[in-house]
């Protein structure tokens, strides 16, 4: 259950993570006609994970609208609908295919507005499912999000609870920069509450998941969920982890963790993509080229994706990112550091 | 798989139509013999996923098994396929093991990619299948890529690259036919236009009815056949291999077909009507061969159905060795990420 | 810049033909006063670069002038164009100031783009002008965007987007005239077929020999014009853009043009002959707009020249403008990463 | 002067970096008929950097190809050409354009052997030619780098120096993976001492450019060679920093960073992409990850780009990277730090 549900009116009832985003979807579109949905089969199929569902029957084709299969283009329209005043919300069926997409995204949304001389916005929303463990293998199952962080003009989330990625993608939408927000695949079934409201979660800050004293682990999506489950553990062997959910990996809420770390001494960073370059190494070098860094007791430990692509074997699969059994393991690694 | 074309057909295939007069009846032999292994691993497929047994997704080419089949016959073992997620139907044509697939789908050591591929990567790459893909249109340039090698090799090969109707829409399917156009590579280009790509018809998604129509834009020999039709297609596919072979560059075959199966297997077909399925399930590739192959005295029922047996027989003892094959040994986890 | 359409030519048009006779004298005095806007424009860039006020590289257009202002004649002050590496020309076509491009050049802080974008980056939104582009390509799928928002809002607007001929060979292009076509987007897409792309002579690069030929690939009207006529790349213009603004969906425009300069100031110009160069530059699209003219009396030399003086006039106080202006202030390094 | 000149036979004498690399790729295609060169303009025109120059009158218009304005494609061409036997060379015109090429780098060249269960091999080379300095503004002048470190199965070389560019091209050509080499613009034209022989150098080593005592300066591809100039002036205050020239981001070679380290307990990054998820944020992960934590003696400093895309004018454009000033500030401050 989410520690920050905002204090939003309205009724707090149990949704799914993709019921969620439809919500924030749908209650966007009522209040604000420039914001439209589209991508590949994001109409009658309802979204290849579900996620629009019936939104074009509430909306119609005109505002929820079928692409051809065609990354690069339909991003570009992305853009071209944004700098001229529309708020256009793209789902790149997999994050995977974003590396068809990536010259629009980073090359002119990112960048627009800076080349321009400030003289355009470019507010759009692209929504990239994530992630393993559906046995998707090498080409449908990466986390790609650190890239993203490298790319200034850019906002990049992760919500990982219901609650967050509706109130999140609320913020994106009222966003005038190009927002990514990357959901995890195996997100969507979760339930959580969520308020019926059309309530915002701020982009930019992470999210206090558990409060401790003994080390800090911070998580980002599904591995925060995985990193609150695991401190749970923890706690019965008496180590009292800190459990923060980044949310957002640019920008990165660098006071948030760096409070933490001033307290427990102790860093664990977990997350899915690949450990070489993965959101974590930004982290860690925050954290060691801060005044932070004197109050390090140990050395800060990642963990992340094995160095390799995404096999199909589940067994191989499991094995290649982060699991429970892992965090509690470092964490009590770390723990007996000096 | 070669055939051996008779020059002028036998007196007995005088009065068929001039593209199943051309095949012998030992080609039409393991020409259905391949039809049925497709439509079996894939019903046995279906079957192992429903039961737990296989995990992730598959796509499966049920319906469209003459287009796989048809296009590969004038292949020579050594030509080079490149094909797509919907892929079984490509790697059985070009003459893969049905038990090494079902390994590979089991996630088995044995299994053509030793259980790191899956249904979306099979590839045989010592039968010259260069691999499914999981990227919609992602072998198109790979293909212009191999094209070009056996230019610069001068190997007289040959390549077809396989794609759907949604992946007609892609950039890279123009900028693939244009370098294989310009570059005059020994590529065929098969799209099989199932009219849909996931959801979307292809009336919504490309501005042409056709995807030959856009050969035009490449310069080359573009041609919409109905895809059912194994030995149209086989003719079709032989006139193409052959003109690149005699190095005279690209051609683009549309096989007009149909999946029956969902797209994959979370697909409601919300998109299509029952009527529309079933009308193409009576149009079934594989009986309408038959019918003909019988109508014409090539073979009689009880040869068929043995071809058709000996082909379920096959696909039980594929399962089987899959079964018993060993996992991959997780202590391998990072092998052949790099080769040495 | 709109212009006003004479339905039936006044008497004394009454033997030009119907492209010329369609232009009244104001809009001919500004189409001829922008062609030498861009041209001293340009001259002027050059010289700086050469005297070293220029950092950086530059796309010059000299000789494409008329496609450039031939094609933004019809469209009004809120229509959108989106332009490309060499887009000076139809920046200055959509009604930009040459001051504040010059300054933007020279990476003054009063440049449109604050000195921040340079060259392959100057835009004029408010003047409808949505930016060139230093990616090849990389304004066609934004167009479609534009073209969707347009249709979205209803505001009866049209886009025009530019593109050279090299760029026809990009995925982007497949995937922007797909989009386009299916949706009827208010898009006129533009092909300045200069002939090469950098080294790359279209007839090496493009399986067909004009760009126009793919829009049967889009079921879209394609047609290849003379760029080098300014009344017919306008009668063009005007055709494409009506139709876009009726609803009745995009077209492609090809105009056949040729530029004298290098592709870039690194350009050795290796790959093409003296003698091609020459051919071109007799004809200047200035000069043979002019001579026109004057063969059908509808302005005499001095008039011409006036206009050509104004126009250099106009240069010249837009260098000293730009060269008056003040450099961004460093402290504002990372100003407009992002809106607020 | 590069310190790691390799005893390899033959004469040495002065060639520019992009003299450099046209000779190894003249060696390579000598020795090998399966090596070609392709990509836009490389042929008659020579490459947009002059640096395939004459290759085209040498070798023909068959190993030396033009290609249409096709990065996608033409990345699939190599792919498909590395696969079946051959060693492509494709250059891709300006680093930046790599976006469009993406899909087929990273999901399909990174990925293909171990997909197909190390069935198959992509000995493939791509040239990019990265970085600011000429004024190209912000789509012509990234340095992406960083995004391929983050990228399983393939290699990333960033050579500083002719010597090293020509011996690490040919070691590419020898490797059976893909990979990719990051050539900053501003290198061209930098003249050194360079062997008429057809020798290697390494991949996956670094190179100390200079020894010293008080602190450790890694710097990438044109930032090693400022950071060089750094450590001279820094030397003259008495600051003895040794430097070294990374030269492979993936795999990065950990030891030799993690020896000079232990020695010096001062780190210092220097690199022009984007500073946040840059490559410095690896080194110094795996710096605060590993034992060599306790051998720190100060924060790891990261020196990288301003966050921001690369601004057209040209005082903005030095003041977005790191400049020789910066390093010698970071490298003083540093050394006080306790
Ligand atoms: C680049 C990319 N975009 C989207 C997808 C998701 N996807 C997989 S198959 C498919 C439909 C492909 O349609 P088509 O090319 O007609 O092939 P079919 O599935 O009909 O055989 C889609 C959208 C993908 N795998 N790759
Ligand atoms: C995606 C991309 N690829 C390559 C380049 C380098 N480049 C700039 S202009 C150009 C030639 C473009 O040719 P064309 O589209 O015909 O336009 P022209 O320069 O002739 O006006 C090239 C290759 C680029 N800027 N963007
Ligand atoms: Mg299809
Ligand atoms: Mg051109």
């Amino acid at each position: 259950m989410p520690t920050d549900i905002q204090p939003a009116g309205g009724e707090v009832r149990e949704l799914s993570y993709a019921e969620a985003i439809r919500e924030a979807l749908g209650q966007a579109m009522e209040a604000d006609e420039r914001v439209f949905l589209f991508g590949e089969d994001v109409g009658v199929y309802g979204g290849a994970f579900g996620v629009s569902g019936d939104l074009v029957h509430r909306f119609g084709t005109e505002r929820v609208i079928d692409t051809p299969i065609s990354e690069l283009g339909i991003a570009g329209v992305a853009v071209g609908a944004a700098i001229t005043g529309m708020r256009p919300v793209l789902e790149i069926q997999f994050s995977d295919f974003v590396t068809l997409a990536m010259e629009q995204i980073v090359n002119q949304a990112a960048k627009i507005r800076f080349m321009f001389g400030g003289k355009a916005t470019v507010p759009m929303v692209v929504r990239l499912p994530g992630g393993s463990g559906t046995g998707a293998a090498a080409q449908h199952s990466q986390s790609l999000e650190a890239w993203f962080a490298h790319v200034p003009g850019l906002k990049v989330i992760q919500p990982s609870t219901p609650h967050d990625a509706k109130g999140m993608l609320l913020s994106a939408l009222d966003d005038p920069n190009p927002v990514l927000i990357f959901e995890h695949k195996l997100l969507y079934k979760m339930k959580g509450l969520v308020p019926t409201d059309a309530y915002r979660v701020p982009i930019g800050k992470a999210a206090v998941r558990r409060e401790g004293s003994d080390l800090t682990i911070v998580g980002t999506s599904l591995m925060s969920l995985k990193a609150e489950a695991a401190a749970a553990r923890l706690a019965e062997e008496g180590i009292a982890a800190e459990v923060i959910d980044l949310r957002t990996i640019r920008p990165i809420d660098f006071d948030t963790v760096a409070a933490s770390v001033r307290k427990t001494g102790r860093l664990l960073i977990v997350y899915e993509g690949v450990k070489t370059m993965g959101i974590g190494a930004e982290i860690s070098a925050m954290i060691a080229e801060s005044d932070v860094f004197d109050f390090l007791d140990a050395p800060i430990l990642r963990l992340g994706g094995a160095d390799m692509p995404l096999p199909y074997n589940p067994q191989l699969e499991k094995a290649a990112v982060p699991q429970e059994d892992d965090i509690v393991a470092a964490a009590r690694r770390l723990k007996r550091e000096e | 798989m070669a055939t051996t074309e008779a020059k002028a057909a036998p007196r007995e295939r005088a009065n068929q139509r001039p593209e199943l007069a051309a095949l012998d009846d030992a080609t039409l032999r393991e020409a259905l013999r391949r039809m049925h292994l497709i439509r079996k691993f894939e019903e046995e497929a279906e079957n192992s996923y429903m039961r737990g047994l296989i995990h992730g997704t598959m796509h499966l080419s049920i319906g469209q098994e003459a287009s796989a089949v048809g296009t590969c016959l004038p292949l020579q073992p050594d030509d080079y396929i490149l094909s797509t997620h919907r892929g079984h139907g490509h790697c059985i044509a070009k003459g893969a093991e049905p038990g090494m697939m079902f390994a590979e789908f089991f996630g088995k050591e044995t299994g053509y990619c030793r259980g790191r591929g899956g249904s979306m990567h099979i590839a045989d790459v010592e039968g010259g299948n260069l691999g499914a893909n999981g990227i919609v249109g992602g072998g198109l340039p790979i293909a212009a890529g191999v094209g070009l090698s056996i230019k610069m090799q001068k190997n007289n090969r040959v390549c077809v690259v396989f794609f759907g109707d949604g992946a007609s829409n892609e950039g890279a399917f123009h900028e693939a036919l244009n370098m294989a156009a310009i570059w005059k590579l020994p590529v065929v280009f098969v799209c099989e236009n199932n009219q849909y790509g996931m959801s979307m018809a292809i009336e919504r998604a490309s501005a042409v009815p056709n995807v030959a129509d856009r050969a035009v834009a490449y310069a080359m020999p573009g041609v919409t056949i109905d895809g059912n039709d194994l030995p149209l297609v086989a003719a079709t596919a032989r006139e193409a291999v052959d003109r690149a072979r005699r190095g005279e560059g690209p051609s683009l075959i549309e096989c007009k077909t149909y999946r029956i199966r969902g797209h994959s297997k979370s697909d409601r077909n919300l998109y299509r009507t029952k009527e529309e399925i079933e009308l193409w399930r009576s149009r079934c590739p594989i009986r309408r061969l038959e019918d003909e192959l019988v109508g014409h005295d090539r073979f009689d029922r009880g040869t068929l159905e043995a071809i058709e047996a000996a082909a379920n027989t096959e696909i039980a003892e594929a399962i089987e060795f899959a079964k018993a094959s060993p996992d991959p040994d997780i202590s391998e986890l990072t092998r052949d990420v790099y080769a040495n």
